[in-house]
């Protein structure tokens, strides 16, 4: 059985069909990719997992089975317990998920408090040094920082550190590169190879970044206008997929050495 | 390695710095000299923050170097005011990044295109309608839309319009702020595309603001390296990939995805994040991060020193 | 255009008071066949604080003259007033704040100095100081009210200004070589208009009620206007003895103004989703 | 807010005062009224010609405008605003004495308001768009539209005259002649802020990091109490800075109603009698507390926002 | 409610404090100082505290007080006052000769800083002698007095204990029967009882005073139980209202005041035309106006400018211009004021006749105006209403920036109406609307100087008939003051014409005798 597995899933925002008919499944320590055009339903597919559909989205069919268990028939409180522990999201812009007018210490602090039973203090250690095998150096400053003070790839960072606090099994992550520069974008998808590799966590990642999906998807899902128009192993989509789709996006990758215009 | 006759802009010890709030100076460009030719593009690549586009902004008059010069067809146009500026606007124009944020939402795409035309009464109003068809038909954008607004098209029809209204005067000169930074990969081939295209048929001068290697390089005539605030290699866009040897270059270049790559090749990557511009270190600006650091590096700055033509860098690697 | 109607239609509550407020201008338009041609004005002392009764429905007040009639005028007076008001603050605060947001510097400094000025001017004081140099009366009392109130419509012109001044298609209307009167006109203003329009619409209720307190001070409208405020005022004296006197002009005030802060505010609904 | 800064403001309020003394005084300058006379008429004198010659002098009110301007300016630098014509009586004694009551009224309706729109707007943004959040909203609507003048007069008929339970004249200051005014003025202010509350709750509520802290399996109760309602309530200090500075020049009519010994009362009777010296120290004095409280709002904003704290 | 409970012990029976609560404008600061304002020296006197030698009775004959008589010699120069025997200031010190000269001699060198101007009471120059042995002063003046008596009766002329008042602001030593405990400002005073009292014992152990804004919170407050008694409600409805009520006593005195509009008879202005008067003062129903539920028992109607009750004549004066709408009509076409152009409004010489009536807000003022507007614009004259502050009404009446003006005035000022009759005499300063007569002016030359009551009586008549025969002031009625109380506190209180005594020894606490 795959960890995860999406079945047939429509999911609309009040009465419009944004995604229709999407399948993925994933198996344990498996990354897969997304691909797409903007505005195809990459995150929509991702929250939906994650059971966080914004204003009146929701999964009209289908089914989202996690580990064995219905995610489209949990309650509030099981969802609690399941989000941040056994799932985790790691969004654009981690800073931008935590409350601006508190310490990244007391976000995360009130993060651990509610899915395990310690003291503040322990909470706060804890933190540190998660903060710190993100390889972010003095972790109790970060912890003592608000979120803006941090620039993007140390949010990202933190992100990804709070994240990984409980070592999910299933990790989703919506373009967590996609605001950093290219330098530190290579920093963090190394950063994520690890912790599959560490951890055996199997990740969903959405990107734009056709270079990005390659290096780190086992499999790659190609999504266009609300539909999944492609999915296979890495190198079934690279070399033999026939969808015309799927070849256009390859094709106008910009390679370095590649072919030149002038 | 280009004809000096070409040289079309020429920007001499260009300096910004903005005053900050509390009192401090931020350097956003430090003694920037760069040149662009006619019909060639430049790619500025580099990381957030750098000021590239403070220095492009120059170019367009949306703002001044504190120091510095920069001259177009010999004259220095960080001095030009009133008629003369309004005059040589027609000359340089501009394209966007973000191509949902560059247009009056509530102006139809036949007046966007137009405006310029206007401003500079090269038509009457009521020739409006046709001079903006043949517009929309020269970036491969039906005619129709002249009649539409920007919230109804996608982005690559919008930087399309965008950059129909920047030739619209037919410029000498266009710079490009992250122009296509913004689409998709299958938007941004089709737009470089077109680029290139008007490129070639009006022999227009490009700079070019790009964060990827990759792309820069297959389509920049020649490439600027810049790093906060200055530029640390200049380099023929061709071949770049071979010929470019400064630390900060080679990271970036190491830093590219893309689909041909090896994928069991562990990513290498610098260390760290850029200094703040607010303090700038008094050696070389990457020293802190780079993996070739020496006691020179950290007090002395390092100057462009000519490699081979059309080859420059700044790094005491290469300087004797 | 065909999306927006239907967006003002299809929100049952600005519909209502749309109507609602329709009503209330055509009762001030209407006011002399309403009332039955009786002149606001005229009375007899004989007739002086009569309870209503079938000849004054609302009674009469101290000058013997009949309040319905002067309840109807007196919608007039405030309308007219108060549409005077929010137009003068809106084109003088509206104009200001472009011009301070667009130029920036000097020009900026200065307007937005004068506006902080007259922002720390306690309003009433100043109304009533006006009110002492040039007379009192329902014109100067629009003039004070507007010299306290345009730096709020400033204030927000400019900050509208402000965050389209450094966006992508202001600059690029720049680089097209757009004059500075063209900036203004087709770049900075429409991008205020809306919000301005709503915030006048929703500051029309409470001009009204400003006025009013005016004119019940004594510094706006002079008897024998029938104007709402300042029947109050008339009537105060009478709160135990002859509680009509107030009792009309007071539902007259807050009746209108309920209706136009509930329209100003589905207003803001239609053109302003980000609220709901 | 650093030092800086605030130096920079401190000066902006020293060239928008200065404006504004300069004003006032052209304002009761251009004023039609002879002060030298009515301090006679006031007396019921009817004074001779001669008689108030001798009194523009001693007035100085014969010298030219900006002689004039120039020396009341000094006077108050020097903590000198005139005596009362009114009141016969140094300007600042008279400011002082009423100011305390003025300040105890403005800070009994805020504090009022706060109690009630508070836990009302987040209520009503917790319950958006259902019948509790309409029922709020309908009852703000009639908050905001009731004139106080009115309001002020029927709660004087009901408490005071039908019921005898609360003072008609709240001229003794003490805490039962508080209650009626401080309550007049709060209707429409709680009103007004518990739309405020509702709209900034449902706003922090719509923001990322709510989405955030679900992700993350955080209680709805612990974000709405713990992050949610916090965050909603700074914008509310800068708001209630600028209320609190035009409640102080503002609660005239309430004060007249109630016979309430406040500022508000006295600069309309200062206004009434031509009290010019009185007029001009009360506008000053105003706009110097209104700026002094703004400036500690922004400050203080300054400080509990961390965003503005650190951000450069 | 009622009282102050908390003062006022439960248990009642004789040891309970007899507390009476009053309440009343404020006027000025609330300042009892007589040398600093006319109102305070009002307040001085009105709060109970200082007593003058002679004082106003209901006929506004100066009766004594302090002192026994008063005797005129050297052609009215010279005045001596025999002081009442055994009147002792409330710090016990004795009321001597001396005493009264020293507040005499004070009261002309403080009173130069205020504006209270005493010299018009007793001139500056008058020299005052004291013998304490006889119990006389003596005052030698240049100017003859007619009654001098009648000046030394005015509030500024209270005998005060000058050396023994320490803070004469608030807290002068006087022989009233009630002295000041303490002073809150804009709030009110405590009093006490004044243990010194010389006339027998003082009704109330403690008075409060409490300054209240307008008329109607009096009212109220005397409803709400918050006051006993209260001066001067100047609004009918609350009057009647309490008139009406068995809990109430409303008394009402007929005063000294007179309210009337100044007609501008100056050249050029459209009430020069003596017609148009004529026409103006026909077409206007005084009694109704004065009898209406908005003005009614405040004011009581009369033609003259001396209220009907001082007793100058007022029977015996002639009004040819009773209310009659018709005759107005009839004397405008006679004039030939007539309405061409059909818009209801007359033409003078050609042009709408649009008079500018200037009034402002005290006692009841803008309602005549408004009444006079509503009646003249029924025969067909136009009347535009201005109405703003006193100041405002004050410096248009001196510009003569008007056509009428409205206003309420004392007419008795020192006790005779001698300064008042001077607005209509030519030649002075005081005449702001241009009346000219010479019957007018040779009486009133005479007026000034004559020392014989009788023939005073004589000319005030024919200056009143001659003001009335040439239409020349549109008389609105005389002002009534009034107090009242609360039946349940207060037994017995009394309103004299002249309103200088609020709080005196007649009022009585309810079931006293
Ligand atoms: N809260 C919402 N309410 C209604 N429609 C929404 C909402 N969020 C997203 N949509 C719509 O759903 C579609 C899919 O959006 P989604 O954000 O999943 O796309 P995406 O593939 O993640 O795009 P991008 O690459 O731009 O992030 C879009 O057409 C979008 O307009
Ligand atoms: N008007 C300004 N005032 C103050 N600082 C400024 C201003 N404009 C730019 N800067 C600062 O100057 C530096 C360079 O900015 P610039 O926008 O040129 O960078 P960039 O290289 O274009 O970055 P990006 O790739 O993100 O567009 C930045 O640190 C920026 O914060
Ligand atoms: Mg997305
Ligand atoms: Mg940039």
């Amino acid at each position: 059985m795959s960890l995860l597995e999406i079945k047939n899933v429509d999911i609309s925002y009040g009465k419009n069909l944004t995604v229709k008919n999407c399948s993925l499944n994933l198996e344990k320590g498996e990354i897969c990719s997304i691909v797409g055009e903007s505005g195809s339903g990459k995150t929509t597919v991702i929250r939906a997992v994650m059971g966080l559909l914004p204003g009146a989205g929701r999964v009209s069919a289908g089914d989202i089975t996690y580990d064995g268990i219905d995610l489209l028939k949990l309650t509030h409180k099981e969802w609690r317990k399941l989000r941040g522990h056994d799932v985790s999201m790691i969004f654009q812009d981690s800073g931008a998920m935590m409350n601006q007018t508190r310490l990244i210490g007391d976000s995360y602090v009130e993060y651990i408090m509610t899915h395990e039973d310690i003291s503040r203090k322990d909470a706060w250690a804890k933190g540190v040094e998660m903060i710190e095998r993100m390889r972010l150096p003095d972790g109790d400053r970060v912890m003592r920082s608000y979120p803006f003070q941090l620039s993007g790839g140390q949010r990202q960072r933190v992100g990804i550190a709070m994240g990984m606090t409980y070592q999910p099994k299933l990790l989703l992550a919506d373009e967590p590169t996609s605001a950093l520069d290219v330098t530190t974008q290579a920093q963090i998808v190394r950063q994520f190879m690890e912790l599959r590799d560490e951890y055996g966590t199997s990740i969903i990642i959405v990107t734009h970044n056709l270079g990005v999906a390659a290096y780190m998807g086992d499999k790659i899902v190609v999504m266009k206008r609300g539909e999944v128009v492609d999915q296979g192993e890495r190198e079934y989509i690279l070399h033999q997929s026939t969808n015309p789709y799927t070849k256009l996006l390859l094709d106008a990758v910009p390679t370095l050495g590649g072919k030149r215009y002038v | 390695m280009f004809d000096e006759k070409d040289l079309l802009i020429d920007a001499r010890h260009v300096t910004r710095r903005f005053p900050t709030n509390d009192g401090r100076l931020l350097t956003a460009c430090d003694d920037i000299n760069l040149k662009f030719y006619k019909g060639k593009t430049l790619g500025l690549v580099g990381e957030s923050g750098c000021g590239k586009s403070t220095f492009m902004r120059f170019l367009v008059w949306l703002d001044y170097p504190t120091e510095g010069e920069i001259f177009f067809h010999g004259k220095d146009i960080t001095k030009m005011k009133g008629a003369e500026l309004h005059e040589n606007r027609q000359h340089i124009q501009m394209v966007f990044q973000d191509p949902s944020t560059s247009f009056n939402p509530k102006m139809k795409i036949k007046e966007i295109v137009c405006e310029p035309l206007l401003n500079f009464n090269r038509i009457k109003p009521s020739e409006m309608d046709a001079k903006a068809r043949e517009l929309l038909e020269l970036v491969e954008l039906p005619g129709d839309f002249a009649d539409r607004f920007p919230h109804n098209m996608s982005g690559g029809q919008r930087q399309r319009v965008a950059i129909a209204r920047a030739i619209a005067l037919e410029p000498e000169f266009i710079v490009m702020d992250e122009a296509t930074s913004a689409l998709d990969v299958s938007v941004q081939k089709t737009v470089i595309e077109l680029i290139t295209r008007l490129q070639r048929e009006k022999n227009i001068a490009i700079g070019f603001i790009c964060h990827d290697l990759g792309l820069i390089e297959s389509f920049a005539h020649q490439v600027a390296v810049m790093y906060l605030g200055n530029i640390v290699e200049v380099m023929p866009g061709e071949g770049l990939s071979d010929v470019c040897c400064h630390p900060y270059s080679r990271a970036l270049l190491a830093s590219v995805f893309d689909t041909k790559m090896d994928f069991t090749k562990k990513i290498e990557n610098i260390k760290g994040e850029p200094p703040s511009p607010l303090d700038l270190p008094p050696g070389c600006p990457f020293s802190n991060r780079c993996p070739h650091c020496t006691e020179r590096c950290e007090h002395e700055k390092p100057k462009l020193v000519e490699l081979t033509p059309g080859h420059e860098v700044a790094c005491h690697l290469f300087t004797k | 255009m065909e999306t927006k109607k239907n967006k003002f239609l299809s929100n049952k509550g600005f519909v209502l008071f749309s109507i609602l407020a329709l009503m209330v201008v055509l009762v001030a338009i209407f006011a002399p066949v309403l009332s039955g041609g009786v002149d606001p004005t005229a009375g007899n002392l004989a007739d002086a604080i009569m309870a209503p009764d079938a000849k004054h429905i609302f009674g009469t007040d101290k000058m013997g003259r009949d309040i319905y009639a002067r309840v109807l005028y007196g919608a007039r007076i405030s309308l007219v007033s108060t549409f005077a008001l929010v137009l003068t603050v809106f084109v003088i605060g509206t104009a200001l704040g472009v011009l301070a947001g667009y130029f920036g510097g000097w020009v900026d400094a200065v307007i937005m100095r004068i506006a902080d000025m007259m922002i720390a001017f306690p309003g009433l004081v100043l109304a009533i100081a006006v009110a002492g140099m040039l007379g009192a009366s329902m014109r100067n009392a629009i003039i004070a009210i507007a010299l306290v109130t345009w730096p709020k419509y400033a204030r927000m012109a400019r900050s509208l200004v402000l965050k389209v001044r450094h966006t992508d298609y202001v600059y690029a209307a720049i680089v097209t070589g757009s004059s500075t009167w063209r900036m203004l006109w087709k770049y900075m203003l429409p991008n205020t208009i809306t919000t301005l329009v709503i915030t006048a619409a929703t500051d029309i209720g409470g001009m009204m009620m400003e006025l009013a307190a005016l004119s019940f001070l004594g510094f706006g409208a002079q008897p024998p206007t029938p104007e709402w405020g300042s029947m109050l005022s008339e009537g105060r004296d009478f709160i135990q003895s002859a509680p009509w006197l107030m009792l009309y002009p007071g539902l007259a005030i807050f009746i209108t103004v309920v209706i136009f802060n509930m329209l100003g505010d589905n207003l803001r609904d239609i053109l302003d989703p980000k609220e709901e | 807010m650093n030092k800086n800064a605030i130096i920079s403001r401190l000066l902006q309020m020293v060239i928008v005062l200065i404006g504004i003394s300069f004003l006032t005084f052209l304002l009761t300058y251009l004023s039609p009224g002879d002060p030298a006379r009515n301090i006679f008429t006031h007396a019921g004198v009817m004074p001779s010609s001669e008689m108030i010659e001798e009194m523009r002098k001693t007035l100085g009110l014969d010298k030219p405008f900006f002689t004039q301007y120039k020396d009341w300016l000094f006077n108050c630098l020097q903590g000198n605003f005139g005596d009362s014509f009114m009141l016969q009586k140094p300007v600042k004694d008279l400011l002082l004495e009423r100011l305390w009551p003025t300040l105890k009224l403005t800070l009994a309706s805020t504090v009022l308001m706060l109690l009630f729109s508070v836990p009302l707007g987040v209520i009503s943004a917790v319950n958006h768009n259902k019948p509790i959040d309409y029922f709020v909203r309908m009852i703000t609507f009639f908050g905001v539209s009731i004139p106080n003048f009115w309001l002020g007069l029927m709660l004087i008929l009901i408490f005071c005259v039908k019921l005898g339970l609360l003072p008609v004249v709240s001229s003794a200051g003490d805490f039962k002649s508080l209650i009626l005014p401080a309550v007049t003025l709060a209707v429409a202010m709680t009103a007004k802020y518990t739309r405020q509350v509702r709209t900034a709750v449902l706003e922090e509520l719509h923001s990322d990091y709510v989405i955030g802290a679900r992700a993350r399996g955080v209680s709805e109760n612990k974000i709405l109490w713990g992050n949610v309602l916090p965050n909603s309530l700074l914008p509310l200090i800068t708001m209630l800075g600028l209320s609190i500075g035009s409640l102080l020049g503002g609660t005239s009519v309430v004060e007249i109603i109630y016979s309430y010994p406040g500022l508000g009362n006295l600069a309309v009777s200062a206004i009434m009698s031509a009290d010019y010296f009185l007029l001009q120290g009360y506008v000053l004095w105003v706009s110097v507390i209104y700026m002094l409280i703004n400036l500690v709002v922004d400050i203080s904003y300054n400080y509990v926002d961390p965003r503005m704290r650190l951000r450069r | 409610g009622g009282g102050d409970k908390k003062d006022a012990p439960k248990d009642g029976g004789k040891a309970a404090a007899k507390t009476l609560v009053f309440g009343c404008q404020m006027y000025a600061d609330g300042g009892i100082d007589p040398s600093a304002q006319t109102n305070t020296a009002w307040n001085c006197s009105r709060f109970g505290v200082g007593q003058t030698l002679f004082r106003f009775d209901d006929n506004v004959k100066p009766v004594p007080q302090l002192a026994e008589s008063a005797t005129p010699s050297d052609g009215n120069k010279t005045w001596t006052f025999k002081l009442k025997k055994g009147i002792k200031f409330s710090n016990g010190t004795e009321m001597t000769a001396t005493k009264v000269k020293e507040y005499l001699d004070w009261i002309r060198e403080a009173g130069k800083k205020g504006s209270t101007r005493p010299q018009q009471f007793l001139d500056f120059e008058a020299v005052v002698t004291a013998d304490d042995a006889a119990g006389t002063v003596t005052i030698k003046s240049k100017k003859a007095y007619p009654n001098m008596a009648a000046s030394l009766a005015d509030p500024s002329m209270v005998i005060l204990d000058v050396k023994g008042s320490k803070d004469m602001k608030n807290g002068a030593i006087g022989t009233g029967p009630y002295m000041v405990k303490s002073f809150k400002n804009q709030v009110g005073y405590e009093m006490v009882a004044n243990p010194h009292y010389w006339n027998g014992k003082v009704p109330y152990d403690q008075v409060k005073i409490m300054f209240m804004g307008d008329a109607s919170a009096k009212a109220n407050a005397l409803r709400a139980g918050q006051i006993d008694l209260a001066e001067n409600i100047m609004n009918v409805a609350d009057l009647k209202a309490l008139q009406g009520d068995k809990k109430f006593t409303v008394q009402i005195a007929p005063g000294t005041r007179c309210g009337f509009s100044w007609m501008n008879m100056k050249q050029g202005r459209p009430l020069a035309n003596k017609a148009l008067r004529q026409a103006v003062l026909k077409a206007i129903d005084y009694k109704t106006i004065c009898k209406s539920n908005t003005i009614g028992g405040l004011y009581t109607p009369g033609p003259s400018v001396i209220p009907s009750s001082l007793g100058y004549g007022f029977d015996k004066l002639k009004n040819p211009y009773e209310y009659d709408p018709e005759g107005a009509k009839k004397i405008l076409d006679e004039a030939g004021i007539k309405d061409t152009n059909g818009d209801g409004i007359r033409e003078l010489n050609g042009q709408n006749i649009q008079l500018r009536y200037i009034s402002y807000a005290n006692r009841l003022l803008n309602d005549f105006s408004d009444a006079h507007t509503q009646y003249l614009k029924a025969v067909g004259i136009g009347v535009k209403s201005e109405y703003g502050s006193s100041d405002d009404q004050w410096s248009k009446l001196v510009a003569g920036d008007y056509d009428f003006n409205n206003n309420n005035w004392n007419s008795m000022i020192a006790g005779a109406p001698t300064v008042y009759m001077g607005n209509w005499y030519s030649k002075a300063e005081a005449n702001y609307c241009g009346f000219k007569s010479d019957t007018y002016d040779k009486a009133y030359e005479e007026l000034l100087t004559t020392m014989d009551t009788k023939r005073y009586a004589e000319l005030m008549q024919t200056l009143q008939q001659t003001l009335i025969d040439e239409a020349a002031v549109l008389v609105d009625g005389y002002y009534n003051s009034c107090i009242i109380y609360n039946n349940d506190k207060v037994g017995s209180a009394h309103m004299y014409p002249l309103d200088y005594y609020w709080i005196t020894d007649e009022i009585k606490p309810a079931g006293a005798k």
